[in-house]
């Protein structure tokens, strides 16, 4: 068996980002991985601190589009301790129906690009067809259909009335069976099942080394999920189901993002139901904010987001850095790519939800 | 006069060169255009492959720094000559009858090992990483798929040799011959095994998936095909439509070769080809996920390799 | 006889024209833009494939270059070697804010927008991220001028 | 009420015997965050160390340039007092503030240390694996060094930029690309002048 | 296999791509498109200015007056504008047509000026901004709001004072 070295990116098409591997194999095996990060730097700690504290709310958002909810929400949440602002419940609720929606699509792509590297066509195209619909609810109900802009220092500047109500309702009500029908293809198709099964697996003691989160985290065991350990929002209000299995592998990863994009649905479903009425901010011109620090944490679709924001007598704050989950995910990618054959090294990666632009900020 | 210029127009024009060319543009049409209504999209024009083919041949050729220019550029070009001899001995039931001069069945096993041959010549000669994968892995599909059309081929043979007291006959006009007498091999139990072998053979011959493995796009990046631009990707694009007219017209020949006489016996082929096509890569490739290199090298081991021994063993038994 | 020829290379030329492939090149970008040029190119909802487009694997075999992202400075290196890759006749779309202006990433030490600084950008499609139907209407505008270059 | 140990003040001030401070705030939600801030940065390792022996996750590191608060002028004869962190490190405005948050199932415990300018800390990664990356970014970000880091590369910044990138803060407007805000707004200006 | 069920109901149901770029696309009504400027409306807070991220809106006081500048290729879309704009004389429209060609590309935006005018009750040279009345009621009409444009800030003060206002 003859040894390569292998370059897979920077710019490699079964990267949907700049990443760069350098994977030296042996026939058809990975012997070695060794990840070149940086591509999708682009220093946004450096600009948070350049701009002020309310053009972060957007420059945050634009980390990364397929979380570009968190950000904004854990940088909000940050700023609104330290200025003591308190949400409406309202406010609350709607960021909560936010952050599901966005929980919903990312992870239905994710899934979709499973399928996709699988070279699956017709089962990717599926799974995006079916998250055309959330995208149709982000474009109606938030004027577009990545960054959707929800989030501001003291509530949310989009409000549900009754015909939005009804609209997300009934789209919610064609998407849930969806998204049934993908997980039951998922659960038994021989296709998915042969690549994913047993497929970059990491043990239990290994996640737990690595510090992995999100759904990583619980395809391994491992039962954390910021929504129920931290409640932030309208979360401890709301019932919050925590999927976890114990394989460990590429398959278990994709089951429980559709297990968690199930749940969202109906996350939104009961925030639809106990919406209470009141003011959708608590302040609708742009509030001073005081010197301080704080710390934030969401469970972006990745996993723990962590915010932290110190303050000073300045518009601009002094320091932003944060913490996203994928950051912590790229670790674990040694143990899961070893041993791996070529064929899997982008179906592995892809299956930790790998966001380059979140990590490299 | 006549008759020495009878093996070349075979060749260039008809039935294989031009005319194989055009059809095989329209499979890959009416086949793109399925899948795609198959997926739920419109899909693109019927004649696509036809632009494609023009836009390529108006693109400019780069060849890499790493590879050698008259093996890079000659590979194709070998490649499409082969087939295009190729698409000329397989006969059209009926229509038309290749000179026994220019080959028989074994001719044709050989020349379709070509294609794959050229392109891990193509994927080496690249001198890109991709194309050595792509070339390791061409070379493990075919002899993977090889070993069951041989035998596949061998039980047809052997079939239509026996059953004209003889033991083997190589020549696909006596094959069709002698369905046309005794019925298709299509309703023959004997050969069931056989064909179902065959079917898996399509597939993997074609790179589509599930056995695109060598030209995996989101793997190795199109592998050998990587590294090859304008008309000599274009060479590609020929060889590989001629290529599934070959093994269609192939398949039709020695499974179903029922045809009227004439003009019609053409129509009929063609109606063939397409249901063929349609059925046996169209749904196929829309319908499951790309295998491992290593499941694509046990299944074609486990199944189509045993269910040609069998069928070989019932025929030689029967 | 000139006539015919010319028939002859403007039937041809229409020909191709219908033929456009297309390449990605992420220079940083935030996932938005590639995701809506993935939903673009691969979903039924829009099927870019009606235009003849596909999406292919290697840049030799593209016709049309989109590029998304701020062109970072780790990335930029990476970016001109592939962009040199393709082909002419060859067409640059800048999709999204960020190659044309750098966007909001604008003022990083690490970001070297404008990307038409660096190569020939043809089209740009403003947008953060630019909705599937914009890509669309850019990508026609980008066949119109690589029509005339072939 | 928190879900903190309630006797974790305690036990950190035993892990850390120059001294510690420590606040501690939960929300109306539950959630808790403590800060605790170490007068020796030496005394990290062992808290650091309590905390993985408690369960704890290291979920990142901040590191800062805390600005120099502002002193009134010293009076007449007398030698200006300068401003101090916990601990007695000069708060020059140069000084680095090293934040390691933990997650304590859901909570969250931040240990403070300070490190005087060209000054060194002690790496995490041989205790918590996760600590590499953050550690590596650190010191791309800020001219610290991380003592006994196995692998001190860069990690994101390409080598064609100068390192420390936030401790020199590059001027607004006069970076060496073109990006820059004021260079496109002359253009425009130009441009939409004779055109529109 | 079993996705089949699913491929046959595509093969029966027929396509369901979109008709753009072959015929008309959908907007809804609240997307966040190209951003209008209503210069009748503009206060000169330049709040929208302070708030814009990518800094594609831009305050300068010109000999003429104060001008108010927009460029397209540098606006994300967030609509941040927009929402802190006291007076709504920046909105966004539904309007996502703006890919162009490159020759273009400077032209891609919004010039206006808050014109220098003398102030209608002193004199002095003042800024023809519109007012952002606050708890004045009744709520002025067209002719009053005509006649504040054209008062200076102290004039201005002066004259809502009268009305009971607040701000």
């Amino acid at each position: 068996m003859s040894n390569f070295t292998i370059p897979v990116g920077p710019l490699h098409v079964a990267l949907e980002e700049p990443m760069y591997f350098r994977i030296d194999v042996s026939g058809e095996t990975v012997a070695h991985v060794d990840i070149h990060a940086g591509h999708v730097h682009r220093g946004i700690e450096y600009l948070a601190t350049k701009r002020n504290i309310f053009q972060n709310i957007v420059l945050t958002e634009r980390i990364c589009s397929l979380c570009s909810n968190s950000h904004p929400q854990a940088y909000a949440m940050a700023i609104e301790q330290i200025a003591g602002l308190v949400v409406p419940p309202r406010a609350e609720y709607l960021r909560v129906i936010a952050d599901e929606i966005k929980r919903v699509a990312s992870n239905l792509f994710n899934v979709s690009v499973l399928a996709h590297l699988v070279g699956f066509e017709s089962l990717f195209m599926h799974v995006m067809e079916v998250r055309e619909m959330m995208q149709d609810v982000k474009e109606t109900v938030f004027g577009n259909r990545m960054d959707i802009g929800a989030n501001i220092v003291g509530g949310v500047r989009y409000d549900i009335d009754g015909e939005g109500a009804a609209y997300l309702r009934a789209q919610l009500d064609r998407l849930a069976p969806a998204v049934a029908e993908i997980t039951a293809l998922y659960r038994t198709n021989g296709s998915i099942l042969g690549r994913t099964r047993g497929i970059g697996v990491l043990t239990r003691a290994d996640a737990v080394d690595c510090s992995v989160v999100g759904p990583v985290a619980r395809a391994c065991g491992i039962d954390y999920d910021v929504r129920t350990k931290a409640p932030y929002a309208a979360y401890d209000r709301l019932e919050v189901p925590v999927h976890t299995l114990a394989d460990g592998d590429v398959w278990s990863r994709a089951m429980i993002r559709l297990a968690e994009a199930a749940t969202a649905i109906d996350l939104i479903r009961q925030c639809l139901d106990q919406l209470p009425d009141g003011p959708i901010s608590c302040t609708s011109e742009r509030p001073p904010i005081p010197p301080g620090e704080a710390i934030a944490k969401c469970e972006a679709p990745r996993g723990e987001l962590i915010y932290y924001v110190r303050t000073i007598d300045s518009p601009r704050p002094e320091r932003v850095k944060w913490r996203v989950p994928s950051f912590m995910n790229w670790d674990a990618l040694r143990f899961m790519l070893k041993g791996a054959k070529i064929a899997d090294i982008a179906i592995i990666v892809n299956s930790i939800d790998p966001c380059i632009s979140c990590t490299e900020r | 006069m006549i008759e020495s210029l009878y093996t070349p127009l075979a060749m260039l024009i008809f039935p294989g060169g031009l005319f194989a060319l055009a059809l095989g543009l329209s499979l890959k049409g009416l086949d793109r255009r399925l899948a795609a209504r198959l997926q739920g999209r419109v899909g693109p024009p019927l004649a696509q492959p036809f632009y494609d083919l023009v836009k390529l041949a108006k693109k400019r050729t780069m060849v890499p720094d790493t590879a050698c220019q008259p093996v890079f550029l000659g590979a194709p070009l070998i490649g499409a000559v082969a087939m295009a001899l190729a698409a000329a001995l397989v006969p059209i039931a009926g229509f038309y009858t290749p000179d026994p001069l220019l080959g028989d069945l074994l001719v044709l096993l050989y020349l379709l090992t070509v294609p794959a041959v050229v392109l891990m010549i193509a994927g080496s000669a690249s001198g890109s990483p991709f194309g050595a994968i792509g070339f390791s892995r061409e070379m493990a599909m075919m002899l993977a798929y090889e070993g069951p059309l041989v035998l596949v081929v061998a039980a047809v043979a052997m079939r239509t040799g026996l059953g004209q007291g003889g033991l083997v006959s190589f020549s696909l006009p006596e094959i069709i011959a002698y369905q046309q007498t005794h019925g298709a091999f299509l309703f023959d139990p004997l050969l069931w095994p056989a064909l179902a072998a065959f079917l898996a053979f399509y597939p993997a011959n074609l790179g589509i998936i599930p056995f695109d493995i060598p030209e995996a796009e989101t793997e190795v990046l199109e592998g050998p095909l990587l590294e090859y631009s304008g008309p000599a990707l274009g060479l590609f694009k020929i060889m590989s439509a001629l290529k599934a007219v070959v093994v269609l017209g192939l398949g039709v020949a020695l499974f179903y070769p029922i045809a009227p006489d004439g003009i019609a016996g053409l129509a009929v082929h063609l109606v063939k080809l397409i249901a063929l096509m349609l059925i046996g890569v169209s749904v196929v490739r829309v319908s499951c996920g790309r295998l491992r290199i290593d499941q694509a090298f046990r299944f074609f081991l486990k199944w189509p390799l045993a269910l040609a021994v069998l069928s070989l063993a019932c025929v030689a038994l029967a | 006889m000139t006539s015919l020829k010319q028939m002859f290379s403007t039937q041809t030329r229409r020909m191709a024209s219908l033929s456009p492939w297309i390449y990605r090149i992420n220079a940083g970008s935030c996932n938005g833009c590639d995701v809506e040029c993935a939903t673009t190119a691969l979903i039924p909802r829009y099927d870019v494939e009606r235009l003849g487009c596909q999406y292919c694997g290697s840049p030799r075999h593209a016709d049309i270059v989109l590029i998304t992202g701020p062109l970072t400075a780790r990335v930029k290196d990476s970016v001109l070697r592939v962009y040199d890759e393709v082909p002419e006749p060859k067409v640059t779309v800048a999709v999204g804010v960020c190659p044309i202006s750098g966007g909001i990433f604008r003022d990083s030490y690490a970001v070297l927008a404008p990307l038409s600084k660096y190569l020939p950008v043809d089209v740009n499609i403003p947008g953060c991220a630019p909705r599937p139907q914009a890509i669309i209407e850019g990508i026609a505008q980008a066949i119109a001028i690589w029509r005339e270059r072939l | 009420m928190s879900k903190l140990p309630e006797t974790l003040e305690l036990c950190l001030a035993t892990t850390a015997p120059a001294g510690i401070e420590f606040t501690s705030k939960t929300d109306a939600k539950g959630v808790s965050c403590a800060w605790c801030t170490l007068a020796s940065k030496d005394d990290l390792l062992p808290a650091a160390t309590f905390m993985k022996n408690l369960g704890a996750r290291l979920s990142t590191i901040t590191i800062l340039q805390p600005k120099a608060p502002a002193t009134p002028a010293p009076a007449e004869g007398e030698a200006a007092v300068l401003p101090t962190f916990f601990g007695g490190v000069a708060s020059d405005g140069k000084t680095f503030e090293i934040n390691y948050h933990f997650d304590v199932n859901g909570d969250t415990v931040t240990l403070i240390a300070h490190v005087p300018f060209g000054g060194n800390i002690a790496s995490l990664t041989p205790l918590f694996r996760c600590a590499d990356w953050p550690e590596r970014e650190l010191m791309e970000l800020y001219s610290v060094v991380v003592s006994g880091h196995p692998d001190p590369r860069r990690l994101f910044i390409d080598p064609s930029i100068d390192g420390a990138v936030l401790e020199r803060l590059i001027p607004f407007s006069a970076l060496a690309n073109s990006a820059t805000t004021k260079g496109l707004w002359e253009k425009i200006m130009a441009q939409t002048g004779s055109k529109s | 296999m079993n996705f089949i069920k699913n491929l046959m109901q595509n093969l029966v149901r027929g396509p369901s791509t979109v008709s753009y770029p072959f015929g008309p696309a959908w907007t809804p009504d609240k997307f966040r498109g190209r951003v209008a400027f209503k210069l009748a409306s503009c206060t000169g807070c330049r709040a929208c200015e302070q708030v814009c991220a990518p800094g594609a809106i831009r305050f300068d006081k010109t000999p003429e007056g104060l001008r108010f500048m927009m460029w397209h290729n540098s606006c994300v879309f967030c609509g941040l504008c927009e929402h802190y704009c006291p007076t709504d004389a920046i909105q966004q429209t539904t309007d996502w047509h703006l890919a162009h060609a490159v020759e273009d590309e400077f032209t891609m935006a919004i010039r206006e000026v808050i014109a220098y005018v003398n102030c209608s009750a002193c004199g002095a040279k003042t800024l023809s901004s519109a007012p952002n009345p606050v708890g004045v009621n009744p709520p002025f009409s067209a002719e009053e709001i005509e006649q504040q444009r054209n008062l200076c800030p102290g004039c201005r003060k002066k004259a809502l004072a009268e009305r009971g206002a607040t701000s």
